[in-house]
Parts: structure tokens; sequence; C-alpha cells
């Protein structure tokens, strides 16, 4: 038992715990906080596990990306403050056994694959992201290009469909 | 060389075509172009006779390559066993016409649709490539159905219907059995003269595709118990409908049996023989006893039609358990015989009955009485082509059924009980006779007409054919004899 | 010259058919150029071995016309015969419109039955055997707006039809055995072969000759007209049966000669019986030529077949008299039954006088035919190594037709005559004077045929004098004691005809319609117990309970309907929650997980 | 890296067009992003033409020139350039016109990606990539129907895909690649070659709306519109099938993945059909249909690698059910939503009636037409790779299927009761349209072979 | 000795179970949202896992994360165009309210 599994457990219990904190408060902002607090400590548990880059870079994405989220809500939704009590969920039992199920499985998996040899040492953190940038550039490049005209298909996407609706334009035949 | 067997095949689609473009036209001209067009193909199925088979496979092949990938193509040809088939067919089409020139109902759709189906029927016969066959299969059945659901009777949508999931049900066996003697084909090709050949499948295969085979075709033929569906689709079809229906389109179902079953998959058809016998047997002696029990005319020769279907199945089990090549060439060219006399004779019935119901609005044996008094030259017609029905020599059925009774007599003696059916069919129909035709006339029958030109016109052709037929076969059987004599397998 | 025998008649037929005019010229012309060719045939023929006319037909299997002395002096007997009663006919059918359909089909037997005499070939004897059939058929039923007339018809083709399979199936093994269709060449047949295609013949014959029990349609097939019933009866219909026996009995075994004359003795006996207690003077002449064929074959079985050819000679000659003669009575009185025509003989006596001797003849008196002919029988069953089970029958039988005649001539003699007038009286007579010529004359000839035949005759001195002894005391008999004395308790039984139990209708018509009404039922029940298993799933059961589809149509329908219900049910998992939705689907992929994990086992 | 940009030319064009159709709505110019479009699709096409027959892979094995991949995008663009064409005659006018075309590109963008995909990362973004722009698509109309649409189809995509990404990380565990060409290592890890295979199932299930992943399917369809149903009925489904079909290729066989895939290939056609039987709504009927069809491309993918039948056969009915799937939609946008719409319109409208007679049948699988083809070599092929019994079930659906398109030709025919009843207007551009797919139905059907010796 | 890439994966199952159950249960779009970046968020944290513990030569898990990154951020950038577009329309992202289409 090392530190870094010490480490690991420790983030990962938090992550988990955010995560079900996420569907268990009523009020959206909260949710949107207790994301945001499961995927920073997730981004903490990349760290732990050497992965720097890409830790600093999670913990920064989802940052920004739950601060949307929240400001999304307290501008549509109906329930800003979470205030009210509602009952936000349906056929729970039903997604809760889903999810038992799900994760028994998963985990069923993690632990009778023979996951073969464990390499005890990460690459140093210059040497992986030397690494991650000769593949960016060379074998990946065509898959980081696809995100990236993703990402742009995503703007122009999400600006088409939330700007105001045109005028005209009626269906025809219903 | 002219392209006789593929002028003759597209020759009716190309009238229907015609029809379609005349939109305007009176259903006079419309009539007159389906007889026209029926009459060019019937010269055209001449010529083809004309020009003869070849003991060697097949005659006449014309080819046009569609996917020489996979092995299909466009291949039409004929032997000894289609030619006479698609003889018949070209001449019950023009007299179809001839009958139906009366339909005043819709008749532009009715002369596309038969014209229609006439390719089709002719091209399921010539047909050389089993995609072609199996489209040709289809789309004749397409148009059978909504020529029932267009101008049948009464019941016709349920007639109609039924029809059609019977007789899809039963082709798509077929399609499987195609792909399979497809796959096991070296190399792979549609070619159907390469299946027989060399047929492609053994053991185990060779009998699936054997039974799926035998599946469809006994929908189409129809045999017992997978026959139901034929009497409804008579009885509710009109009267060239019912024609077509059981002169033309049955014959695919024993024309399949021949080309597909025996000659595609002859090892298992021989393993299989006894069972196909039996239930040839059981379906021949059924439809003649179910035959007996009806009142109604038209079903009447419907199940004989059963019955008569049977004696072919036999034929065609016998030829294939026959070791004897000249036995099997006796029991194939009784076979083929006998589709020829089903078509000329049945088709004979069918005009009359339906002649019949045009005047007396009935179909009920027992409405009708001493109509030969009344309408002679009908009654005379009907005793005539019901004798031939029952099998009196001189007329068609005699030569051929005398063949397939000698043939299974030599082979299987005990299916000889077969027989029984003839006296079964003698019984009914001197039944039917002297129920509809002797006796005092009913007075509500006095005022019928006799046979009309055009009537005399649509029977007489028919009439002469089953003496002609009856009394010197020879000049169908040399043909058919050509190529069943050279059968090896 | 042999197509000319069966070509002029028919030639005849067709002529009158297409011009609907002259029947009876034509007909008259017809049925004389046959006979004269057939008289010029036996001229070239006889004494000789005789030749061979091939036609095309099936293939390997041509149609043969054989002229041998027999066939053609059957040629000579069938054309003559027919010729005379062509003549006759044209007095009696004077009154009739429908003249040319009578003469068409007239004719179109006699070249049917010319055929059956010339066929070399089996499929040619088996096409010309049905067309007479069938020609029969039409002429019995010639008057078929009569009542009754249409079922008589109909009866007589039915019987014959049925019995005929025994000729299809004794021609396909003999033609299997031997493995040719000419009927010369399958007569070299023996072995279980031979016994099989012997009985099977027997059967045929048993249909077209009306023996016992096959014997009941003869005598209904008198409804139609006289001159039909006089050919029918003589020289073609009834007759085939016997010539056919005749033709090969060469072949037959000695079991199936025992059984073929058991036969014929139990009808002889069954059907003189009947005879003598009929009271319709024409069914009593039906009923006696069952009889007298039944003689025939006795002396077939007896192993002579020379003898059943002279008795089936003499008797066409008498019976086609009597029948005659019956018709010039029954235009007379307008009747057939006995009781009406008590002394019809005494309105005619010159035809009483030809019909008289006709009945002497036929009952075996010297020096007329029948005693020769039926002389040749008895000697035949003497000499025979079942002599004592065949003689009993053939002089019971000749006790019986003397019997049975003897009432006849005295029903007929014995009462008031009436005057009337008949129409064409004067062709009927000519018709059946030649006739009865012939009836008295023929025993001259028969030692000349015999001889054309190379063959002899058995002779006998103790079968000649039974023969009229027994001739005498049945005419003394018939003519002193009255019908039911004699009888006794088999007349009822007589008069029906010995019908077992219904006869042929119980046992052949009733079940074949119960087999029949079977079929329907199981054609209406089809699956419908294969639906009731089925009712349990796909809902087919009760798709089936809510319409009127029957058997394996309610299945299609019930199929189809049951497939629209899936549809439905499957539509209604779109619920449009698409929580619902998004549960179902990963629910399926676990399942398809599952399946997964059963193929990784299982591979 | 040059040589690979080589390879790379349909997907550039594709891209530039794109930018300038996008200029070009930002400019108000809608009718030049029409053409532009239109001329960018037919150059990429043109420029697809001189890698036929390659065999090869750009970028370290990641993006694949393949057989598949180029059909792909000889199949892919010019049913783009169709969809652009129906889009056209139904959104022309709109004032958002051009953003639909240049989200149509990017999904054509995202279907070529993924049947060219050589790399797992390269499925995810190719799914992403197509769906990103769909959802805007179905919402294209803003009504409370469309938007429905939209967000369904946006859940079950992004519930999906996050299911498919997860999995797809356990074959990297596996395999130490998240190349393709690296799955035959997981012989030895068949519970990881599952767990994967299942998450693929799951993703490129939805985006080709295979049974049980298809629920999205016949909502968004129906609430977007008619031309946009269309397209995403045809475009990202080929995508997808290609897809999973390179995804087959790797798989190890012995994983039992073909009986999955049987599995689910028997589920969508029985469940499409059926439940297309009991539709009102033609575009619903159509598209469980296509739900069902796509069952029909399955017969293909189990094949692939026991029959040389497979990707031959799965090429020739994608070409022919793009073409008959948008004629039938085509004449369906000329006609009306509703089975009542279609009261007598082949009476009034007798070519496109007969166009969409032929449309049907060919779905069917008719002789001789596309379909026909089409259908015959994936049943050859599956049941030369020893799937007979499924050949049997989809024959089985045939009928089926048979009586589905049935009952949209006998209202056809039958007689108009109201006269009077409003018939949609005709659109030149889709009259463009149905004739262009009866000429590919007939042609594809007829002269099969131009297809097959190319593919061969 | 895995003992790390066990925690890990333990982790990244709970997240995908957790997330799983959201994306079931939650009747508004937004938090179906969140429930998929869980199961997303387990995914990567499998991926690092399987980098760090088992390929550590290979960057292209690496990519993969930074590949999912992306998915989430455009996820949920599209996402929220939708949801103003249904909000818009309906004045709600419920999902139960969005049954019009069905059948």
């Amino acid at each position: 038992m090392t530190a870094q599994a010490l480490f690991i457990g420790f983030f990962g219990l938090a992550a988990v715990w955010f995560g079900i904190v996420v569907f268990r408060t009523h009020s959206m902002v909260r949710s949107a906080l207790a994301l945001l607090f499961s995927q920073t400590a997730l981004g903490a548990m990349f760290l732990s596990m050497q992965a720097e880059f890409l830790g600093v870079l999670q913990i920064m994405m989802m940052a920004t990306e739950m601060s949307i989220m929240a400001i999304f809500m307290v501008m549509f939704m109906m329930d800003p403050g979470g205030l009210g009590k509602m009952d936000m969920t349906h056929q729970r039992r039903l997604s809760l056994g889903t999810g038992v199920v799900a994760f028994a499985t998963a985990v069923t998996i993690a632990l009778f694959v023979d996951w073969g040899p464990i390499t005890s040492s990460a690459p140093d953190a210059t040497q992986q992201t030397v690494d991650l940038g000769l593949e960016l550039l060379g074998r990946s490049m065509l898959i980081f290009e696809t995100a990236g005209i993703t990402i742009l298909t995503a703007m122009i996407a999400a600006t088409a469909v939330a700007i105001q609706p045109a005028a005209g334009g009626s269906r025809h035949g219903r | 060389m002219l392209p006789v067997v593929s002028i003759t095949l597209f020759l009716p689609l190309l009238g229907a075509l015609l029809v379609m473009a005349l939109r305007r036209a009176s259903p006079t001209t419309v009539h007159a172009v389906g007889i026209g067009t029926s009459a060019l193909t019937l010269l055209g199925a001449v010529a083809m006779w004309s020009r003869g088979v070849s003991e060697t496979g097949f005659a006449q092949l014309e080819q046009i390559d569609w996917m020489p990938a996979i092995g299909a193509a466009y291949r039409v040809g004929v032997d000894g066993i289609s030619l006479p088939l698609v003889l018949l067919t070209a001449a019950l089409f023009l007299l179809t016409f001839i009958y139906s020139a009366k339909v005043r109902e819709r008749s532009h759709a009715y002369v596309a649709l038969m014209l229609l189906l006439e390719t089709a029927a002719i091209g399921t016969f010539t047909a050389l490539d089993a995609i072609l066959f199996y489209v040709f299969f289809e789309v004749s059945l397409v148009s059978m159905y909504f020529m029932i659901a267009g101008w049948g009777h009464e019941d016709r949508q349920r007639a109609a219907l039924m029809f059609f999931l019977y007789t899809l049900l039963g082709s798509l066996p077929l399609l499987l059995a195609i792909l399979g003697l497809y796959l096991g084909s070296t190399p792979h090709s549609f070619d159907m003269r390469l299946w027989i050949d060399n047929p492609p499948l053994t053991g185990t295969a060779a009998m699936l595709a054997l039974i799926a085979m035998l599946f469809t075709f006994a929908v189409k033929i129809p045999v017992f118990p997978l026959h139901t569906w034929l009497p409804a689709a008579h009885v509710q079809a009109p009267a060239a409908g019912s024609v077509i229906l059981a002169c033309v389109m049955l014959k695919f179902g024993t024309y399949g049996l021949v080309r597909f079953a025996l000659q595609m998959t002859p090892d298992a058809f021989r393993e299989a023989g006894i069972a196909i016998l039996v239930v040839g047997v059981v379906a021949a002696i059924y439809g003649a006893f179910a035959a007996l029990a009806q009142n109604d005319l038209k079903r009447l020769v419907a199940y004989t039609s059963v019955n008569h279907m049977g004696y072919i199945v036999v034929g065609v089990a016998i030829a294939g358990l026959a070791h004897d090549p000249a036995i099997r060439a006796l029991a194939l060219d009784g076979s083929v015989l006998q589709m020829i006399s089903h078509g000329l004779v049945t088709g004979a019935l069918f005009f009359l009955v339906g002649m019949l119901q045009d005047r007396a609005h009935t179909r009920d044996m027992d409405r009708f009485g001493g109509l030969l008094k009344t309408v002679p030259v009908l009654g005379w017609s009907f005793v005539l082509a019901a004798f031939a029905s029952l099998g009196l020599p001189g007329l068609a059925h005699f030569p051929a059924e005398f063949q397939i009774f000698l043939a299974t007599l030599r082979v299987e003696p005990a299916a000889v009980v077969v027989i029984l059916g003839i006296v079964i069919t003698a019984g009914l129909y001197l039944q039917a006779i002297s129920k509809v035709l002797l006796g005092e006339p009913r007075a509500s029958l006095v005022t019928m007409s006799d046979l009309g030109p055009r009537e005399v016109l649509t029977l007489a052709p028919l009439l002469i054919l089953i003496v002609v037929v009856g009394v010197a076969p020879g000049w169908v059987l040399d043909i058919v004899h050509t190529t069943t004599a050279a059968l090896r397998f | 010259m042999i197509l000319v025998t069966i070509l002029s008649p028919f030639g005849a037929m067709l002529m009158i058919l297409l011009l609907r005019r002259m029947p009876v010229t034509l007909a008259l012309t017809g049925a004389t150029i046959g006979l004269a060719a057939s008289i010029g045939l036996l001229s070239t023929t006889f004494n000789t071995t005789g030749s061979e006319l091939l036609l095309p037909c099936l293939p390997g299997m041509p149609l043969r016309l054989v002229t041998t002395p027999l066939t053609v002096l059957l040629s000579v007997l069938v054309a003559s015969i027919s010729t005379l009663v062509v003549v006759y006919a044209i007095g009696y059918m004077q009154r009739d419109d429908e003249k040319a359909r009578f003469f068409a089909t007239l004719l179109l037997f006699i070249s049917a039955m010319q055929t059956l005499v010339f066929a070399g070939d089996w499929i040619l004897l088996l096409a010309a055997w049905e067309l007479i059939g069938l020609s029969s058929y039409l002429l019995i039923g010639f008057w078929y707006q009569r009542p009754g007339v249409g079922s008589a018809a109909t009866r007589a083709f039915l019987y014959t039809r049925s019995a005929d399979l025994g000729l299809y199936i004794a021609a396909f093994v003999l033609i299997g055995s031997a493995d040719t269709s000419e009927i010369a060449a399958t007569l070299d047949t023996d072995g279980n072969a031979a016994l099989a295609a012997g009985l099977l013949l027997l059967i045929a014959a048993m249909g077209k000759s009306a023996q016992t029990p096959l014997h009941d349609w003869l005598q209904r097939a008198m409804v139609g007209p006289t001159p039909v019933s006089a050919l029918l009866h003589s020289a073609t219909l009834v007759a085939a049966g016997a010539i056919l026996l005749i033709r090969v009995a060469p072949m037959l075994p000695p079991e199936a000669l025992q059984i073929i004359g058991i036969v014929g003795g139990i009808t002889t006996v069954i059907t003189g019986l009947i005879a003598l207690g009929e009271r319709d003077l024409t069914r009593m002449l039906a009923a006696s030529t069952s009889s007298q064929y039944g003689l025939m074959l006795i002396a077939v079985g007896a192993g002579v077949p020379l003898a059943a050819l002279l008795h089936l000679i003499a008797h066409a000659a008498i019976k086609s008299s009597l029948f005659l003669g019956a018709g010039v009575f029954q235009h007379s009185r307008d009747s057939t039954t006995l009781a009406e025509l008590a002394g019809a003989g005494r309105d005619r006596p010159r035809i009483f006088i030809g019909f008289a001797l006709s009945a002497v003849a036929l009952a075996g008196i010297p020096p007329l035919s029948g005693f020769f002919s039926k002389d040749a029988v008895i000697a035949a069953a003497l000499a025979s190594p079942e002599a004592q089970l065949l003689t009993p029958f053939a002089l019971a039988g000749t006790l019986l037709t003397g019997a049975y005649m003897a009432r006849a001539l005295r029903i007929l003699w014995r009462g008031d005559a009436r005057q009337n007038h008949l129409a064409g009286l004067g062709w009927m007579g000519s018709g059946m004077a030649v006739l009865v010529t012939l009836a008295v004359m023929l025993g001259a000839a028969f030692p000349d045929i015999a001889r054309g035949l190379h063959a002899t005759l058995p002779e006998s001195t103790l079968a000649q004098g039974l023969g009229l002894g027994f001739a005498l005391s049945g005419l003394a008999v018939g003519w002193l004691v009255p019908v039911p004395r004699l009888l006794g308790p088999l007349l009822p039984l007589a008069r029906q005809g010995f019908a077992v139990a219904g006869g042929f209708d119980t046992w052949m018509i009733r079940p074949a319609r119960a087999i029949a009404q079977g079929c329907e039922q199981l054609e209406r029940n089809l699956y419908n117990g294969v639906l009731a298993v089925g009712g349990y799933a796909l809902g087919i059961g009760r798709a089936v309970r809510h319409s009127d589809d029957r058997g394996i149509d309610g299945l299609v329908f019930a199929l189809a309907r049951a497939t629209v219900n899936l549809g439905h049910r499957a539509r209604a998992l779109q619920t449009g929650l698409i929580h619902r939705e998004m549960a179902i689907t990963v629910l399926a992929t676990a399942l398809i997980s599952v399946v997964l994990l059963i193929a990784l086992t299982v591979y | 890296m040059a040589e690979n940009l080589a390879l790379l030319i349909p997907e550039i064009v594709v891209l530039l067009t794109v930018v300038c159709a996008l200029v070009a709505e930002m400019l108000r110019l809608p009718r030049i992003a029409f053409a532009v479009t239109l001329i960018g699709l037919l150059l990429a096409t043109a420029g697809t033409l001189p890698m036929l027959g390659a065999e090869t892979s750009a970028f370290g094995g990641t993006y694949r020139i393949d057989t598949l991949a180029i059909w792909a995008k000889l199949i892919l663009l010019p049913a783009t350039a169709l969809s652009v064409l129906l889009a056209r005659a139904e959104l022309g006018g709109n004032v958002r016109e051009g953003t639909a075309y240049v989200l149509i590109m990017l999904v054509t963008l995202g279907a070529l990606v993924l049947a060219a995909a050589g790399d797992t990362m390269l499925l995810v973004l190719g799914l992403l990539l197509s769906g990103l722009a769909s959802f805007a698509l179905v919402a294209f109309e803003r009504s409370d129907f469309a938007t429905e649409a939209a967000m369904k189809f946006f859940v079950f995509a992004s519930v999906t895909g996050a299911i498919m990404i997860f999995g797809l990380g356990y074959w990297f565990g596996g395999t130490g690649s998240t190349l393709l060409s690296a799955l035959p290592d997981l012989e030895t890890k068949p519970v990881l070659a599952a767990a994967g295979l299942i998450a693929v199932i799951v993703g490129l299930g939805y985006k080709s709306s295979l049974v049980p992943f298809h629920f999205w399917a016949p909502d968004a369809y129906d609430g977007a519109p008619v031309s946009i149903a269309a397209y995403l009925s045809v475009v990202p489904k080929i995508g997808a099938i290609f897809a999973l079909t390179q995804v087959a290729r790797d798989l190890p066989a012995g994983s039992g993945w073909t009986l999955v895939i049987a599995v689910v290939a028997v589920l969508t056609m029985t469940y499409g059909y059926l439940a297309a039987l009991v539709q009102n709504n033609v575009v619903r009927l159509l598209a469980y249909s296509s739900v069902a069809q796509a069952g029909y491309f399955l017969l293909g993918i189990v094949a692939v690698g026991s029959s040389a039948l497979a990707i031959e056969s799965l090429v020739v009915f994608a070409a022919a059910y793009a073409a008959m799937n948008l004629g039938a939609f085509s004449v369906l946008m000329q006609t009306g939503r509703t089975l009542d719409a279609f009261v007598g319109a082949g009476r009034t409208r007798v070519a496109s009636g007969v166009a969409m007679i032929m449309f049907l049948l060919s779905l069917v699988g008719v002789p001789p037409l596309a379909g026909f083809v089409g259908k015959f070599l994936l049943f050859g092929a599956s049941i030369e790779a020893g799937f007979t019994w499924l050949a049997v079930i989809a024959i089985l659906n045939s009928v089926v299927s048979l009586a589905v398109y049935l009952r949209i030709v006998v209202p056809m025919y039958r007689q108009q009761q109201n006269a009077n009843s409003l018939i949609a207007a005709t659109r030149p551009p889709a009259t463009l349209v149905w004739v262009i797919a009866l000429g590919l139905t007939l042609g594809i059907g007829l002269a099969a072979q131009a297809l097959l010796g190319r593919l061969s | 000795m895995g003992v790390e890439l066990l925690i890990a994966l333990t982790t990244g199952a709970a997240l995908f179970g957790i997330g799983l159950y959201g994306a079931l249960s939650q009747t508004n779009l937004v938090m179906i949202m969140m429930g998929v970046e869980l199961i997303l968020a387990g995914a990567m944290i499998n991926l690092v896992a399987f980098w760090r513990y088992l390929h550590p030569d290979n960057p292209a898990g690496q990519m993969f994360v930074l590949i999912i990154m992306t998915v989430m951020a455009v996820e949920m950038a599209v996402g929220f165009g939708v949801a103003i577009a249904r909000f818009r329309a309906k004045g709600s992202v419920e999902m139960e309210e969005a049954t019009e289409l069905k059948g």
C-alpha cells in the first residue's frame, strides 16, 4: 500500500462522494458545484497518477465548464436558488439497480481480468509532454484535427440551435 | 439470328406499356391492343416451336451479362420441357384476351396487368438464370394478386390476400434454396444450366435445398395440405384469372419441380422420392374426393386441378426414382404432357363455367338442369371438356396419364392406387353433367342464350387442341421426348 | 383396308355432325362401306397369318392395327350386325327430331368397336375400350331429358369404368413385363404377371360383359333406344369383354381360367334367374345377355375360346334380332313391360315368327345356330379339367335360357291383338329379317370358321344330347309352369337383381361419397386442431374465434393478425418517455451482454 | 505527411466547402451556400474517384483508405448532394437555409470519419461530429415537436456515446493501443473484447438505429423536416454501419461477436417491421422501415471475415439503400406525412406514384431493383458465413415488410374520397431527387455489375 | 501488485454506475447531462490508470483522455444549445413533458 495508492483512494472516494451528491441535492446549482468538486477530485487523481498535464488540464477545464453550467442554471432553470424541494427523479429503483449492476460489472472486470504486468514507474513529466506532443503531431494528428473540427461543429451547432427562431419556414404538411 | 425468345418474352410487356401510354383510348382499342399483342406473342411462340429443341440441353439460348462478378446474367432458352409450356401459355393468353374482351371495368389496367402476367409467365418458363426465374415467378404473383383483387367476385379481397400470403410465404424458401445452390456452385453462378449439368449441392445441404424447393412448389402446384388457397382463389377470381391461374401458374409449380427439384438436386430427390410420391398420390386422390363433394362448379373444377396436378407430382417422383432412363423419360413425358393437357382441359372448363356464370349468375350445380337442351353448344362443349378431364382416350389427358401410370407401375407398383382417381373424377363429372346438363330444362333457365361468336372463338381452339393432343400426342411428345430421353442424372 | 372399316363410320359421323343433314343416308353409306371393307378383308386375310399397321403415338409405343383371322372375323361380325341395326334404326328413329345426333353417336360407336377389334396393342385397345364406353354412355343417355335416363347412363359408364381399372393395370403389368405394348408379344407372359394380368383382365371383362356382381347396369341401360340395346348386347359393348378374354386366352394360366369359368358359371345362373323373374321384356333380354356371356366365359374358362367365339357370333345375331323384335313390339304398344305386351305378338305375326325363331335358336334347338354354339360350350365344359364344376353351370344356363325364352313367347302370344299403324316398319322389318336369317343359318358356317382359325371344336355326342335335352326341358318348363311357382322363394331376390345388401350403390358409391364428404369436412376443419394448440401462442386462437376463418386460411389470417398485434405491442414500447426507452435500451444491452457471455462460453 | 494529406482530399474539400458555405451564410447568400455545397460535394466525389482500388491507411493506421472507406465517400457524398437538394426544396426561403447546408456537410464529414475510422478515438469523434450537427438540424424548426425530438435525440446520443467511450477504454487497457488493428491481441482477453464490443454496439448501434438503441430515430425523424429525416436515415446511418464493419473486421474470431450481431440483427429487423406495420404516419413508418433495413446491413457484418461477399454486399446495399430511401422520402415530401395524404396520390401523379412503388418494392427487395441485389448479396454472405438461420429470419421479415410497404401503395390507388383535398405542391429539386434516385434504384439493380466489377 | 490500478478502476466503475443512475433517473435535461459527465469521468480515470500502470509507453491513452475532455466540453455546449431551444419553445427542459412524439 503505497502513498500513491492512498492518494488515489482518497481522491477517488472524494470523486465518488461528490458524484453521489450531484444527484442527492435538490438544487441544480448545488449539483453543478458537486460535479465540479467531483471532477476536480478526478483531476487530483490524475495528478497522483503522475499524469500532470492531464490533471492540470482537467481541473482547469472543469472549473470553466462547471461555472458555465451554474450560470446557465441561474439563467434558465426554474430553480435558480435551489430552494425548492421538488423531486426531480423518476424510475429511481430501476435506475439504482442499473447503476449498481453497472458498477458491479465494471468492478468484476477490474478484478478478474488478467491485466498483465504492472509498470511501477511512469515517464517523467517532461518525457510525457514530449511523447504527447509527438503523438499529437504525428500519428494522432488527424484525430486531433478532427477534435478541432468537432469543436467548430459544436460551436456552429450550438449557435444554430440556440439563436432566436427564424421567421418563416413553417413546416409543410403537418 | 433473331432473338425470338426474348422478343416473345418482352412483346407483352411492350404491349402493356403501349396500353399505359394510350390513356385516352377506348376499351375496345385497348382490348384490340391486348389481343394483337398476345397474337404476336403466340406467333413468336410458334416460331420458337418451329426452331425446335436440341438433344443436348437447352436450345435457342440468348444471353446478356448482368453481373458477371456474381455470375448473374440475363439468360433465356428452352428445352423440351419448357417449350410446350411456352406455347401453351401464349395460346391461352390469346384466348383469355378474346374471352375477356367484354371487360369494360378499368379495361386499361386489366389489359396491362394481363400482359404483364403473360411476360412473367413466359419468363418463368424460359428463364435459365435463377435470379431471372425468381423475378418472373414473383412478378406473376403480384400481378395475379391485383387481378383477383381488382376484378374478382364477391369475397375477392380476402381471397387475394390469402393467395398472396400463401404463395409469397411459399416462394421465400425457394429463394433460400437458390442461394444455397448459388453458394454451392463453383464458380459461383446463377446459371441454371450449370446447376443442372453439375448439381452443386450434395448430402444434407442438397436435402435441405430440396425441402425448401418442395415447399415452394407444393404451395404453387398445389398439393394437399397446402392447397386450400386454390379453391378460394379460383372461386373469387374472374374467369380469365382462373384460367391463367389454373392453366399457367399452377404449372410454375410442376415446372419448378422438374427443373429445380429434380434436375438440380437429383440425388436428394431420389432419396426423398418415396415421400414425394406419397404426397402426389395423396394429393391426387384427395383432390378427386374433395371435388366429388362440391356443389359449386368452379370449386369442383378447382379440386380436379389438385387431382390432375397430383398425377404430375407422381410422374415426376417416379422419374426421380426410376433407374432405367427409358422409364424416366416415360414418366417425364407423361408429366409434361399432363401439364399441357391440364392447361387445355381445365382452361376450357373454367371458360365454360365462366360462361355459365355469366348467364345464370350462379355456380351452384343444383340450380342448373337440362342445359343440354337450352344451350346445346355450350352443353356439348362441357361434355367434351369434362370427358377429357376424366381421362377419356382420344382426349388430351389420356396419353399423359397413361404414361404416368405405366411408369408408376413399373417403378413403384403400390403407387398405382392413384389410378383410383380416374374413376372418382369420372363419377364426379358424370354427376355434374347429369345435374347440370341432363334432365328437363328448368323454367328459369330456358331463356339462356347459347354461345356467342366471341365465346366460340375462345373455346373452339381449346377443344380442337384437346382432341388433337389426345389423338396424336406425338407432335408434342416428340419435342418433350427429345429432352427427356437425353436427361442424365 | 383396316382403316376403311374404322374410318368410314367415323367419317360418316363427322359428315353428319358437320352437315347436319341427310343423317340417314350418310349413316347407311358409312356402315355399308365399312361392312364391305370388312368382308373384303375377310376374303384376303382368312387362312393367312395376317398383317399389321403401325401408327405413331407415344414415343416407343406405336399404335398397331392387326389383321388376323380372328380380328377380321370379329370385324365382319361387328360390321354386319351394326349395318343391319342401322337399317333397322332408320325405321325406328323415323319420328325422332335428333336423328343426326343419334346416327352420329351410333357411327362413333361402330368405329370405336372396329378399332377395339383390330387393336394390336394395349394402348389402342384401352382407348377403344373406353371410347365404346363413352359412346354407349351417349347412346343410353340419348333421351337425356327423360327422368332416370341420366342416372342410368352415368351408372353404365361408371360400372364399366370402375372395372376398366383392371384393364389399365393389366395393360401396365403386361407392358411392364414384356417391355412392349404389342398385344401379341405380351401374350408370352407367364408366371405371376400372367396370373395377375389375367385376373385384372377378368375384372375389366366382367364390367363390360355385365358379369355378376357387376351385372346391374346392363338392365338399367334399357332406357336407351332399342337399336342401341341391340347393338350394345350383340356385337359391341358387352361383347368387348368376351372378345378381350378370347384374345388373351393363350396367355391365361390355369388358375385364372378356373376363376373365369366360375365367374361365368355363377353369372349364367344368377342372371338367368333374374331374366326368368323379370317383368319387362327388354330388361329380360338384357339379363339374358349377361347369362349368355356367362356361358361364353365358361367356355373360355374351359380352355376353348373358340367355343366362346362361336357362341358370341351366334348370340350376336340372335340377340340383335330379338331386340329388334322387341323394339317393334315396344313401338306398337308404347311400352316394354310384359304385362302391357301381352299378345303383342299377334299384332304382327311375321315379326313374332322372327322373334320366336331367334328365341328358340337362343335356347339351343337344332338346326338353329344357337344349338351348335351351345353344344360347343357344353362340350368344352365337359372336356375341361374342371368338368364337374363347369358342366352343371353350363347345363343350368341352358335350362334357364329355354325357360325364360319360352315364358316370353307365351306372354307375347297369349293375349289380344291390337291393330295399329307403325311408321318405318319396312326398314325395321328388313333389318330384322336379315338378322333372323343369320341367327338361323349361321350354325352352318361354324366348321369353316373353326378351320379358318386353325382350331378344332370339341365334339361330343354327350354334349349334344345333354344340350338338347336341357334346352327342350327348359322350353317346356317355361311355357307350362308359371314363374312364381317356378322360382318360389327366389322370385323377390331375382326381381331385385340379386343385389346383395343394396349392391353396387352400397358397396361402391356410398363409401366414395362418404370419403368425399370426409375430405370436405377435413377441408373445412383442416388444422383446427393445430389451431387449438397454437392458440396459446401469438393469440392465434383468439383471432380464429373472432373470425369465421377456418382451416389453414384461418391460420394464415390469424398469423397476419397476430403479426399486426405484435406490431402494436412493439409500437407500445415507444412510449415517448425517453427515460423509459433508455431504460429499455440499457436492459436490452445487459441482455445482449448475457448473450455474448453465453457465446463466449460456448466458443 | 504530404502523401497522407493527398489521401484526405475529399475530406479536405468537404471542410473547405463548409467554410465557404459558412461564409456565404454569414453574408446571407443562401443560394451561393447551396451552390457551393453542391459543387463541393461533387468535387469531393470526383476527388475520391482516383483512390478507387486503394487499400491503405493514413496517419499510422488511424485513418483507413480501403474499399469501405472509399465507397462510403462515393455513396455518402452523392447521397448528401441529393439530401441538400431535398433540403433546398423544403427549407428554401428560410432565413437560416444556409445553416442547414453547413450542418449537413458537417454531419457528412462525421459519417465519412466514422466509415474510415481505424482508431477508437476516431470512432468517438466521428460519432460526435455526426451527432452534434444533427441535433441542430432536427431542431431546425424550433417547434414543440422539433425541440422535443432534438432533446430526445441529444439525450440518447450523449448517454450511449458515454457508454461507448467508457467501454472503449477497456480495449486500450487490453491492447495498449487505440488502433483497431490491435484488436486481434484481445484473443487472450475475451472479457475485455466483449466489454468493448458491447460498448461499440451501443454507440454505433444508436447511430445506425439498431434495436434496442433505436428509440430516438422515429421521434427525431418525425420532429425534423422531411429532408432532414431523409438525410439522417441515410448518411450517418451508413457511416455508423461501415464503422461497425471496420471494427468487426479486426475483432478476434471466436469472441462470439458474430452471434451478438446476429441477435441484434434479428431484433432490429423484426421490431422495425412490426412497429412499422401499425404506423399511420408515413414518416414514422419509413423511420421504422429504416430501422429494420439497418438490421439487414448486419447480415453483411456478421459475414465479415468469413465470406468474400461481405464487403461487396454491404457496399451494394448501402448504395441501394441510399437511393431508394432518399427516393421514398422525396416522394413523401411532395405528398404528405400521413397515410391519408397518400390516398389517390398514385392516380393524380402517375410518374411519382410509379416511382414510389419502385422505391418501396426495392426496399422490400423485389428483383431486379437495387434493393434486391443488395439484400441478395447480404443473404448470400450470411449463408456463406454459416448464418443460414439469420438469412431465413431476414427473408421472413421481408414478407412482413411487403405488408408494411403495401400500406402505402394501396391507398395510393384508392379512389379519392374528397377531390378537393390539399395536394402538396411539387417542388422541382425534390422531383429531381426522385428522378435521380429512381435512376439509381433501377440502375444499381440492372447494372449491378458496374458496381460489383469495381468492388472485386 | 496492482492496488493502485484496482482502486482507480473501482473509482471509474463507481463513477460509471453513478452516472448511469443519474442519466436514467433524472427528469431534467441538464441533470442528465451531469450523469453523462460522470460516466465520461469514469472513462477518463480508467484510461489514465490503464496508461499509467499498463501502457505508459503509449501516449495514446493520454490522447484519449484529451479527446474525452473535448467530448465533455462539446457535448455540454451543444446540450445547452438544445436546452435553450427547448426552453424557448416549451418553457421547460423536463423530459417527462416531452411526450408528444411517440408510438
